[in-house]
């Protein structure tokens, strides 16, 4: 990896870049919030943000955010309501794109954010769904971030937090009355992982700067389809990082070690 | 009243307790404390998403019940107590009823209009439903059956002595849990004449006739952040992440900042101050209630 | 944009159409007269009491159904027109689904949410329930089946350009119906500059993603009353109660009121506004949205 | 009755009578918006009012209103909500006392004030419900208030909007599962009725000065019981009086022929 910039730093850059402008973007903890910064400030001008915690926005918090409930984000929102007209919104399927943090997820997309083992004596309990299942139920499509690692990215998930294409089968969500479009794409340390648009199966879609493909598959608990079109992913540009740096200046999000 | 006297008087052994509707701001941190500190027990914790207090409760053993979308530390990660418990019991067992945000709201809001459920699309397809009677799966829709909070506390920018308070910024689930609730506690960072408060009845978010006890505790969300008031106390969210890792090391957290404290204004007393204290003022356009 | 706009492109013949949300002030009269003007007919009137507008538009024949808890004059009395329509056809037959105001409220809830109903206590052992597939009695409870607007039209207070708007007293069932309507139409009494509202994102009902239209209408809620801004003009409402008793008199008001006036500003040309003026402020205490 | 009062005032006394102290009482159209201020400001100081638009007070307005919704209603109210924050309170037994203005009711206390005749094809077409099946159903006791005819008050009803004591059958309401204990009274132009506590049929509590029980009897549509202790309803208080004028400086409740 680059020395001009953190995976951190690419990763944002490369979710930033799954928001068309235009979009309602219901953006979940963390990256994701730098994500809409910078795609507001770049490419997506008229995109919006949709907070859970009951906030609407047109343009990134004028300070750092550690949480989207820090009083920079409150100030100068659009809209500061409650969790459920939020959700309202998605319901309706107005969100476009929903950002979901994940801890482990398989290769039908599905993510949990729940349980590690038995749920009833689980060997590790996550903090759970927060509001991951209903973005991964509404939304119309959605993106998860996570590091890329055997034990994140897992043939099937033992529990189904936020559910994605299921089992796989043609048409699973529908059949399960779910409304949105499911997962289109898992942006990890190492690569960009997509889903054909009807569903199913993920597959490379683009592996970062200097990243091997053989690296990407190893890291990997399935045996990874490989696109034909697969390709580096783009560098973050110098705007890009600029926007990134300006959000995060401490690096708190995208350079301190975690 | 201090908070020590509302949380002994209104949250009993065994209550169902709504906090941290909020979400990320506004947590009453203080009286989360409080509720250690008086050594409450079995409580069953109600609310979205808890940026450590649930945690904080948990690994003091206050806790039998959690009925929420989300425990852990929202900048930092997991919940280290929530985790110790449900995985071994520690320091005992934990129950736990797991929600998606969107249905812990539809849950109070069920609750508040006195109607067994609200269906929904959301959690279709996600194993929250299972082994929940809470959350069941008929017609296509998950009905998401109302949960009633004994006690909601909120912590709210002013409030005055008889029960009328103001909020702003976002609510999370605040309103749909005091209503829910049988009874509000308000913690508060002004208290204020009633004329301020009544000049403006559309920023009162909860009815006087559920609020049983209005304290007046600065600070009460700290580490949490409060439009107008506090920013977020970053670094107690990493410290206290990095110390709750272990059991000692949570223990030593608790004795500190909790238990050798006796109470907010020596919790304050700690901590530096100024650089969490939002200082420069964004007013709002007032409205006008004119009638003559 | 003009009100005769708005209401052209974005209210056609057919539409489900929510107004008087907030039950008796702030009622959208400006853009149902222009909906009169503008032969707009088979509406679907989707309210909680409709104080004289619905009656009114009933009358001038552009209404095919009726979605309401209440249809008449509330100083006065009965609605005549409505009267007229379901007793005898005149204009034209009309569809009724009887509602309470609660019941309302949840079929709003409920579509806004995309759930299919909402089960409730109310209604219970109530008439309103025979006949009405969208509200079933079943284990118990009511279920207040989705009802969804096409167009919800609100008059606020202050709104800008770009769709922000400030509102403030009783809401009636205005968040519902405008979260559950496809798009949202305002009128409002200033149009003030975005920082204006942006100053206070929690006085914001409606999110601008859902807003279609804002027009400058000053007393386009006259005769009903706004806070801060019009009395209710009771006379008005007595004068349509003693005229619309007859078809010939509705006829004679129509003309006078709606007809053969061309817009907002003749119709309030043709009143003594100075009585109906809110005049003295009564401001509301700002909050504080300081970040830093 | 006397030249000092109105029908209407003497109605409006009655009503207030029926608030106690500390009541949270759901304010109904018209009349009951008086009774609410002259309880308020006599023997009932703290009851408040709730409104079905959103509003709660524990005082009456400054100005005369001519709906809920006037401006001076807003002014100074506890609280300014939609109407499910209000009907949430009532949904959850917090309303002592519920207002329900009727067009006609039967002897077990059913309100219509829907369809006279047929609903397909009625006589006369009333307004409706508006929130009063709510406060029928939800409110733990309520009051109605109406014009003492044989038309209005009769044997049965043809449309139940506001159930009262349902078929008069033991029980009735539980069995239904309406939550609260039903009409405790109707408040007339000529006497109050009352029902018992466990509910079933109106009988006769009071008759208004100077009218007699016979006439109270012709202007009933079924056979009235009359209570022991039937007498006389008190005459408003001097207090009574100047509070309702107060209210209504302009009698437009209580003094215009309506």
């Amino acid at each position: 990896m680059s020395e001009r910039f953190t995976a951190q730093e690419l990763m944002v850059a490369a979710a930033a870049r799954e928001i068309r402008d235009g979009d309602l973007v219901f953006v979940g903890m963390r990256l994701p919030v730098l994500a809409y910064g910078v795609a507001r400030n770049t490419h997506a001008p008229n995109a919006r943000a949709l907070f859970e915690l009951g906030l609407l926005r047109d343009r990134p918090a004028d300070a750092f955010l550690g949480t989207m409930g820090d009083p920079p984000n409150v100030a100068g929102s659009l809209w500061a309501t409650g969790t459920s007209s939020t959700m309202a919104l998605m319901a309706q399927g107005d969100v476009n794109l929903g950002f979901i943090g994940g801890a482990e997820v398989d290769r039908f997309g599905n993510l949990n954010t729940s349980y590690i083992g038995s749920p009833a004596r689980p060997q590790l309990k996550l903090p759970g769904s927060g509001g991951g299942a209903d973005i991964a139920i509404l939304s119309q499509r959605w993106v998860t971030l996570m590091s890329h690692e055997p034990r994140r990215l897992v043939e099937r998930v033992s529990y189904v937090t936020s559910p994605g294409h299921g089992d796989g089968s043609p048409g699973w969500r529908r059949r399960h009355g779910l409304l949105g479009g499911g997962p289109a794409a898992i942006v990890t340390t190492l690569a960009v992982l997509r889903f054909p648009p009807q569903g199913g199966e993920a597959y490379l879609g683009s592996v970062h700067p200097g990243v091997e493909v053989a690296q990407v598959q190893a890291a990997t608990g399935w045996r990874l389809e490989v696109s034909e079109e697969c390709a580096a992913t783009p560098e973050p540009s110098r705007e890009e990082l600029a926007q990134i740096r300006r959000l995060d200046p401490g690096g708190f999000w995208t350079r301190r070690s975690r | 009243m201090s908070l020590a006297q509302a949380v002994e008087r209104f949250v009993p052994d065994g209550a169902a307790v709504a906090m941290g509707c909020c979400l990320e701001p506004a947590i009453p941190f203080a009286a989360g404390h409080e509720l250690i500190r008086q050594q409450r027990r079995d409580l069953k914790l109600i609310g979205p998403i808890s940026d450590s207090l649930f945690d904080q409760l948990i690994g003091a053993g206050c806790v039998a019940e959690v009925v929420a979308a989300w425990v852990g530390n929202v900048s930092e990660g997991l919940g280290h107590c929530y985790r110790r418990a449900v995985e071994s019991g520690d320091p005992w067992t934990l129950t736990v009823r797991d929600h998606s945000n969107f249905s812990i709201s539809l849950a109070l809001w069920a609750a508040a209009w006195n109607s067994p459920y609200i269906p929904t699309p959301t959690l279709l397809g996600s194993d929250i439903l299972s082994g929940q009677a809470a959350l069941e799966l008929v017609d296509g829709s998950v009905r998401v059956g109302a949960v009633r909070p004994d006690v909601c506390v909120l912590h709210v920018q002013r409030a005055d002595a008889g029960g009328r308070a103001h909020t702003w910024g976002p609510l999370g689930v605040a309103q749909e849990a005091a209503l829910a609730a049988q009874r509000v506690i308000l913690t508060c960072e002004q208290l204020v004449e009633p004329e301020v408060i009544l000049s403006d009845p559309s920023r009162v978010l909860v009815p006087e006739t559920k609020v049983v006890a209005v304290v007046h505790e600065p600070g009460g969300c700290l580490p949490s952040p409060l439009p107008g008031y506090w920013k977020r106390d970053h670094a107690a969210f990493r410290e206290y992440a990095a110390l709750s890792r272990t059991a000692e090391g949570f223990g030593r957290w608790l004795r500190e900042w909790v238990l050798d404290v006796p109470d907010r204004a020596a919790y304050l007393a700690k901590l530096e101050l100024d650089p969490l204290r939002i200082t420069r003022r964004l007013l709002s356009e007032p409205a006008d209630y004119g009638y003559e």
